[in-house]
């Protein structure tokens, strides 16, 4: 059947993409994270590898692949590889099941319209929640194989610290599914296309983040935790650790944790952009070009990523505990509590 | 076509392979890590027989079974912190305060 | 709803009380102390009290806890045996700096999964419930951070009852995979429609299950976590789980294997039976070469185990309520031995050595006299509760014909007589005489013994009242 | 409800004995109260059971004074007492025994005098309570609970190896029991499933029909049972360890009281309830029996402690009981039951008086004593006394008891009783041997020199034994009389014809055995009839 | 299953990717180990002792904490799906739900595990 091995074309082609166009994120993102921290700090960042620095992301990565790959005797030499790996391939898996796009036929390209995302599951929350949950193990792993005070110490702070952010997070998530009432990413896009008219004049997106403001917050802060970047960027904190749970590693296995760290920050924005931000929604404006609203707002949302990197100082570790367990924690059991009370109210 | 059978011998292969573990190693972790294969094993049973019952249920009991398994998993870790605190080693040959 | 929270309600009294328990210590401003126990005696006198209210009504809660007279009779059981514990534990826990609060909780805890096991009709709450049970009693086990015993025994127990929970979970599944429910008045109505024989699922489910219960129970040979776990305990928590976690997981097993499971008798009592009997004969046998007083009372409460398992192979109304009966009387027994060793014991003597107890009379004369009357109610002699139990029990093995059973209990009953007498001659007829470590037994404690002495005399003299508990609360149980 | 007399009388020890428990005495310092209450309990108890006694119509063959309360209604327990012919004496002998097995002790216990008086008077009413009750679990209960008590008594009070002895006493005991419980249950359970409801009442047992395995079994149970308190060679090794450890006041009781339990076990229930299959197995008793007197009188013999040698004649003499009972006639049974009257006071002498020695000079070995009658008549006259009432002196009351026994055993077994009678020489033999060892010969140990005589409480424990003996020896019928319809109705039981047995049994290989040892001595209903007169 | 290959393909392609990279970069980079170097990292200073030393207890405690909490979530997604159908009583079950999940958090807060300032 010509239409069944046509769309299985058509499905590795999508992943291929996907995959390339994370992997091209995340060189983007180095490079604008180092140009807006330049700015940021009123420099200019890098300027000499091609035009405004451009190719820098790329003088990297070829400078990283021609490292020396260093591995401490004493480390365990299989989980030491495994580790990085198991970072990247998780990092990239959660991406798999966000919608970046209107079902399209690709101007009549296709006979059936199919959906801009490589897997449209009915669980797709659960998914994403349980494919960046492995991402620790990467972590953990890393920490522990390379036989370091430096690693040990910091695999076991951002473990811990992950999962201390984990429980906001997941709750957080349910705050959006108890309004959505599906655990779809798609529905949930789609739930928030449209707008509502305040005094019949003023649109409002129906958009998430409208309804659950604080759910939001929670998720973008715990997001943050998650993916250890500042303020809690703890694992790596120079000042105390070196370089955390990375500290040993060098050439490209160190350039998979550097991947893996940029692409999972694609995801949570990705994620909260779909769950809170109408996903590739924006009204008024034309959904066949929903692929670009989303790029647009996850990329505003990396910018506001690297922006709080630059602008805020690192928390103490007690100090994120602390706001994880005894703030974060009750603010989003409390969060939804209301949401589901208020569901209930007006529905 | 992958019948309840297979997913019944396969539960009984995890049943087995967790059984042995906590007769053969002997190491504490691996001891508790070899239960939760054993409770997991049943698990894949109680799915498997609730989607051949055409019920829900098999899932929903397995979501107990879960919960079950990580306050297992609580506690056994911490006894285990509390017995690591006395002898500083994981080997479960090393407590013998009480014999067998 | 309303019936069904009334159902559970004494459950639900023993658990608010154990949160609060739980909570209320840790609110406690420093330098002061909560009386927790008090709340627990209040609680569990409560949940007494909502038990003999419930009595009678046959309520059914959220379709998986049933509030019949038997499980009414095991819950009022059980929450003696707390309040004896408790009232053992006060100067004890202080004593050997056990944290009280988390112990009151425990314990507390313990008796409401165990009140939901003797409760529950439905496979997977029976597996909950053994589960709160098991987990409060192994952190119970290894409560005192200092003891390295504790937490090898808090180990031992853990392990093997995860290992165990496991396989009565894979009996649970293949239940399940046969009936399509865990309710147990289903599986009783699949397995009697039967027409067939049993299909291998249903043999499976049996077996799983039944090994399950024979390690709750230890019953020889899955027994072996029961002399460490025992051992290494704190005592007041040894007496605990000696009587408490036996009571529940004899209440679920004559629940399960009595009436869901009622149409495989045939199938099963051979395999009950021979486990009877190695738990009667190695209990006893093996008890008589312990040193160790606790030691020597668990592989007794082996041997107990193996009593009841005849009544349960006998499986008569006289057997039901035989078991019910025993439960009571040694739970009552055992919970009060075990408190008055703790008692005599201080953090760095446990007085868990028959050599402790040498003239033990010439010290504390009433001390003595209450062990000696545990001793000879846990060997079965007349006039006390011991007696009446075992002989209700036998009496249900005898009018089944299962005469070699009642013979073989009553004879390692005689060697396990050898084994209390050790204790009694070594309080009574020794010369050397131990130093006394412990200070002064306070009211409270001497209270529970007095109580505990009381229902001894009680079920062993005019045991006619509880006997006829006992009936009514097996009539409903099918 | 007429007045409660027995259970009056059962109870008031135990209530004599929990009132003294309250009473304080720290450090001992009242101990000569404490010895006087205990003494007034007793004495009072003497007097119930003395007016049991006078209650007591003899010419009934009926139970007495029976109260019956149920207990366990769901399983047909109740509390059942009374007393035939057969329980009134030895409720009385029970009741003799005490304040003087409490005199007995008054110097020799010096510790813990309170709980030992407790201990006595709570056995008093273990004892006291089996032999009143009517119903299996009733006597069961008191049964096993007066081992109790026994217990400590030899293990605190006792001598060197009394913690032995002790244990020794309560295992074997048990162990035997424990089985006789089975077979009650049992019986409870056929007669649930012949009437449809259980019952422990022995007189609904008695009418139970129950096939001969049946029988046979549980009559082995209640018979190992009481074999073992009898004791019945070869489970008599208990005995001489219980009784030498024991203080005197244990051993009176164990030799006067305790012992009879067996006998009056296989009299009361081992007989009558499974009288086909006791029928069928006496003559194996019997012949256990006989090899008891014959070998506990050689054993005897050889004793150099006298309390051993005494023990070893219990042996011997309740030999002589079992086997009047094995007889299953009238003259047996009276014999029996008159033999154990006589061997409770007459061996319960014997051990105040071993006793009354050893509290003066510390040891029991014979060879230590000789020459007493010099430094002390009194007490030799009295040994005197009861030796000869004890190797069956005319006149005395042993005389009686053998006598009829063996009469009794004669009729059924002449080859047994001739073995038996040789017994009777032999306790001659070794009592008098003792005796003229102890008590003539030169005073040649010094320590023997200053020895005093009886003290007027040693006069007031040993003197109605020896009233006792002569009173039994030439008045007999004082005790016969009352005993005989319960005599003649247990042995017409056990020879009834039994329609319901014969046809389940017939032409079965046990019953082809049975039939001719049973044949031998056929007892027809004109034979029992006329067996008062044989009895007198 | 149709739904889940994707994302195992997707998996693939990045495990791929990365374990290709690791691998590659065996070859492509220069080889001069020395002791120093294979040494793990301390500032300069030669390494004192084992890395896997014991650690803070709190970091089991927050692991223990988070496992039970996390189960708790769990409960939570089936729940909130399903929350129009259950209407108030479902809200007041999971009420209760959270009443006894918050007297567990009540205590272990008070209990001090959530602490990190404090020394163990």
């Amino acid at each position: 059947m010509p239409t069944i091995s046509f769309s299985l074309v058509f499905q590795l082609t999508l992943i291929g993409v996907v995959f390339f166009a994370l992997l091209m994120s995340a060189a983007v993102l180095v490079y604008f994270e180092r140009k807006i921290s330049g700015w940021a700090q009123q420099r200019v960042g890098p300027n000499r590898v091609g035009p405004l620095g451009l190719l820098q992301p790329v003088a990297d990565i070829v400078k990283l692949i021609f490292k020396e790959e260093l591995r401490p005797k004493a480390a365990d030499k299989l989980l030491f590889y495994l580790a990085p790996i198991l970072s990247a391939t998780t990092a990239f898996a959660a991406f798999a099941v966000i919608p970046f796009g209107p079902p399209t036929t690709f101007f009549g390209l296709l006979e059936k319209p199919v959906p801009l995302q490589v897997a449209d599951l009915n669980v797709a929350v659960l998914v994403v929640f349980a494919i960046t949950s492995m991402g620790i193990y990467g972590i953990v792993l890393a920490g522990w194989a390379s036989n370091s005070k430096y690693s040990l110490l910091g695999g076991l702070r951002s473990s811990a610290q992950m999962v201390s952010y984990e429980l906001a997070y997941g709750m957080s998530l349910a705050s959006v599914l108890v309004i959505a009432n599906s655990l779809s990413l798609r529905d949930i896009v789609d739930a928030q296309a449209g707008a509502w008219w305040l005094f019949h004049v003023l649109p409002v997106p129906k958009w998430y983040v409208f309804l659950a403001p604080v759910g939001f917050f929670i998720f973008f802060v715990a997001g943050i935790a998650e993916t250890n970047r500042a303020p809690f960027d703890f694992p790596e904190a120079e000042q105390e650790l070196v370089a955390g749970y990375h500290t040993e590693y060098s050439s490209m296995s160190f350039a998979l944790f550097f991947l893996a760290e940029y692409v999972n920050m694609v995801v949570v924005s990705g994620v909260a952009v779909s769950l809170f931000l109408g996903g590739f929604y924006v009204p008024g404006l034309p959904d066949w070009l929903g692929p670009l609203w989303f790029l647009g707002k996850i990329a505003a949302l990396l910018f506001f990523y690297i922006w709080m990197r630059w602008t805020l100082p690192r928390y103490r570790y007690d100090q994120l505990m602390d706001f994880g367990w005894k703030r974060l924690l009750p603010l989003s059991i409390v969060n939804l509590l209301v949401t589901a009370a208020g569901v209930l109210y007006w529905s | 076509m992958i019948t309840l059978n297979h997913y019944l011998f396969l539960s009984a292969l995890l049943f087995s392979i967790g059984t042995a573990g906590v007769f053969l190693r002997r190491n504490l972790i691996t001891l508790l890590l070899s239960v939760e294969i054993m409770l997991n094993a049943v698990n894949l049973s109680f799915v498997a027989m609730g989607r051949f019952n055409g019920s829900v249920e098999g899932q929903i009991i397995t979501f107990f079974v879960m919960t079950v398994a990580a306050a297992e998993a609580a506690v056994g870790l911490a006894i285990i912190i509390a017995l690591f605190r006395h002898r500083e080693t994981l080997s479960p040959d090393a407590f013998t305060s009480l014999k067998w | 709803m309303m019936t069904d929270l009334q159902a559970i309600m004494p459950i639900l009294i023993v658990t608010l009380t154990a949160i609060v328990t739980m909570v209320a210590e840790s609110f406690q401003p420093k330098g002061e102390r909560v009386p927790l126990g008090g709340l627990g005696l209040i609680g569990l006198t409560g949940a007494a009290i909502a038990s003999v209210l419930l009595w009678g009504r046959d309520l059914t809660g959220f379709g998986v806890m049933r509030a019949d007279n038997f499980a009414l009779f095991i819950y009022v059981t059980l929450c003696v045996i707390g309040i004896l514990t408790i009232l053992f534990s006060g100067v004890v826990v202080d004593r050997e700096r056990i944290p009280s609060g988390e112990y009151f909780a425990l314990t507390l805890f313990g008796i409401s999964g165990m009140m939901l096991m003797a409760g529950a009709s439905d496979l997977l709450v029976i597996f909950l419930a053994l589960e709160v049970m098991s987990l409060s009693v192994y952190v119970l086990t290894g409560i005192r951070r200092s003891s390295e015993a504790g937490a090898e025994a808090a180990f031992k127990y853990f392990l093997l009852g995860a290992f165990s929970s496991a396989f009565f979970l894979y009996g649970v599944a293949f239940t399940y995979g046969v009936v399509g429910s865990t309710r147990l008045d289903q599986v009783a109505a699949t397995l009697a429609s039967q027409v067939s024989g049993p299909s291998v699922m249903v043999i499976l489910a049996l077996a799983f299950l039944l090994v399950g219960f024979a390690f709750k129970v230890s019953a020889v040979p899955f027994h072996m976590w029961t002399p460490d776990a025992y051992e290494g305990a704190p005592t007041l928590v040894t007496g605990f789980m000696s009587t408490g976690v036996k009571a529940a997981a004899f209440a679920a097993f004559i629940r399960v294997f009595l009436s869901a499971f009622e149409p495989m008798h045939g199938e099963w009592a051979p395999i009950v039976s021979a486990l009877a009997v190695a738990t009667m004969v190695l209990g006893t046998t093996v008890g008589v070469a312990q040193g160790n007083v606790k030691r020597m009372l668990a592989y007794s409460s082996i041997a107990h185990g193996g009593y009841l398992l005849v009544g349960l192979v006998a499986a008569n109304s006289v057997g039901k309520a035989g078991m019910l009966f025993y439960l009571a009387s040694y739970g009552v027994t055992n919970v009060a031995a075990f408190g008055l060793m703790a008692l005599l014991s201080t953090e760095d003597h446990p007085h868990d050595n028959v050599r402790d107890f040498a003239g033990l009379w010439y010290r504390r004369p009433t001390m003595a006299a209450a062990m000696t009357i545990f001793l000879l109610s846990l060997g079965g002699l007349p006039p006390t509760a011991g007696f009446v139990a075992k002989w209700y029990v036998f009496a249900a093995a005898v009018q089944e014909g299962y005469y070699g059973l009642a013979i073989i209990g009553v004879l390692t009953s005689v060697v396990s007589v050898y084994f209390y007498l050790r204790i009694v001659v070594m309080m009574y007829m020794s010369e050397d005489v131990a130093v006394d470590p412990a200070p002064a037994v306070p009211r409270s404690a001497m209270a529970g013994l007095a109580l505990a002495t009381g229902a001894i005399f009680y079920l062993g003299v005019v045991p006619t009242r509880v006997i006829n508990l006992a009936v009514q609360s097996v009539q409903g149980l099918f | 409800m007429t007045f409660p007399l027995l259970t009056l009388t059962v109870f008031a020890p135990l209530l004599g004995a929990l009132l003294l428990l309250v009473l304080p005495n720290q450090n001992g310092e009242r101990n000569g109260l404490v010895r006087g209450i205990a003494l007034g309990i007793s004495l009072v108890v003497f007097a119930l059971t003395l007016a049991v006694w006078r209650a007591f119509d003899g010419s009934s063959a009926d139970f007495q004074l029976v109260e019956r309360v149920p207990w366990i209604p769901a399983f047909g327990i109740d509390y059942h007492v009374g007393v035939d012919g057969i329980s009134l004496w030895l409720v009385v002998l029970t009741g003799f025994l005490t304040p003087l097995a409490l005199l007995s002790s008054w110097h020799g216990i010096e510790k813990k005098v309170k709980e030992f008086s407790f201990f006595i008077l709570a056995l008093e009413t273990g004892m006291l309570g089996v032999f009143v009750s009517l119903d299996l679990f009733l006597f069961y209960i008191f049964w096993d609970a007066m081992l109790i008590p026994m217990y400590f008594l030899i293990g605190i009070w006792g001598y060197d190896q009394r913690v032995y002895a002790a244990v020794k006493f309560i295992l074997y005991t048990m162990a035997g029991s424990v089985l006789m419980l089975i077979a009650i249950i049992g019986l409870a359970v056929i007669h649930a499933q012949a009437t449809g409801q259980y019952s422990f009442n022995l007189l609904q047992l008695y009418q139970l029909t129950l096939d001969p395995k049946t029988q046979f079994w549980f009559f082995l149970a209640f018979a190992l049972a009481f074999a073992i308190k009898v004791p019945l060679f070869p489970f008599h090794t208990w005995l001489p360890d219980a009784h030498v450890q024991a203080p005197t006041a244990g051993s009176v009781i164990l030799a006067g009281v305790l012992l009879k339990m067996g006998t009056y076990g296989l009299i009361r229930f081992a007989f009558p309830l499974f009288p086909d299959a006791a029928l069928q197995v006496a003559p194996y008793l019997g012949t256990l029996a006989v090899i008891g007197i014959v070998y506990g009188a050689l054993v005897a013999m050889v004793q150099p402690d006298m309390k051993k040698l005494v023990a070893y004649s219990s042996v011997s003499h309740m030999g002589f009981i079992v086997l009047g009972i094995c007889a299953a006639n009238v003259q047996g049974m009276q014999g029996a039951i008159y033999q154990m009257l006589n061997h409770g006071i007459s061996t319960g002498a014997l051990f105040m008086i071993v006793g009354m020695l050893s509290d003066r000079r510390h040891t029991r070995q014979i060879a230590e004593y000789g020459g007493l009658k010099h430094v002390m008549p009194k007490l030799v006259a009295a040994f005197l006394i009861i030796t000869l009432s004890s190797i069956a002196m005319p006149g005395l009351n042993g005389f009686i008891g053998e006598f009829l026994t063996l009469m009794g055993a004669y009729r059924w077994r002449p080859e047994l009783a001739a073995v038996a009678a040789t017994g009777v020489i032999l306790s001659a033999v070794y009592m008098l041997w003792m005796f003229q060892r102890v008590n003539y010969g030169p005073l040649n140990n010094p320590k023997n020199k200053d020895l005093h005589d009886l003290e007027p409480r040693e006069w007031a424990a040993l003197g109605p034994t020896l009233v006792m003996a002569v009173v039994m020896g030439v008045a007999p019928n004082i005790f016969l009389t009352p005993m005989a319809p319960s005599v003649d109705r247990l042995v017409q039981r056990l020879h009834a014809q039994r329609p319901a047995y014969a046809k389940a049994s017939a032409g079965t290989p046990a019953q082809a055995r049975a039939v001719p040892l049973t044949t031998p001595k056929p007892l027809p209903a004109t034979a029992t009839t006329t067996s008062e007169q044989a009895a007198r | 299953m149709d739904g889940w290959l994707p994302i195992l393909l997707l998996m693939a392609f990045g495990f791929s990717f990365a374990a290709g990279n690791v691998f590659l970069s065996q070859f492509l980079g220069p080889r001069n180990p020395t002791a120093e170097k294979l040494a793990p990292y301390e500032c300069g200073m030669p390494p004192v002792g084992d890395a896997r030393e014991r650690m803070s207890v709190r970091f089991y405690l927050v692991a223990m904490i988070f496992l039970l909490f996390d189960i708790e979530v769990a409960f939570l997604y089936p729940w909130a799906v399903a929350l129009r159908e259950l209407r108030w009583t479902g809200f007041v079950q999971i009420l209760v739900f959270f009443l006894i999940l918050l007297s567990g958090y009540a205590y272990v807060w008070r209990k001090g595990a959530l602490d990190w300032n404090t020394q163990d």
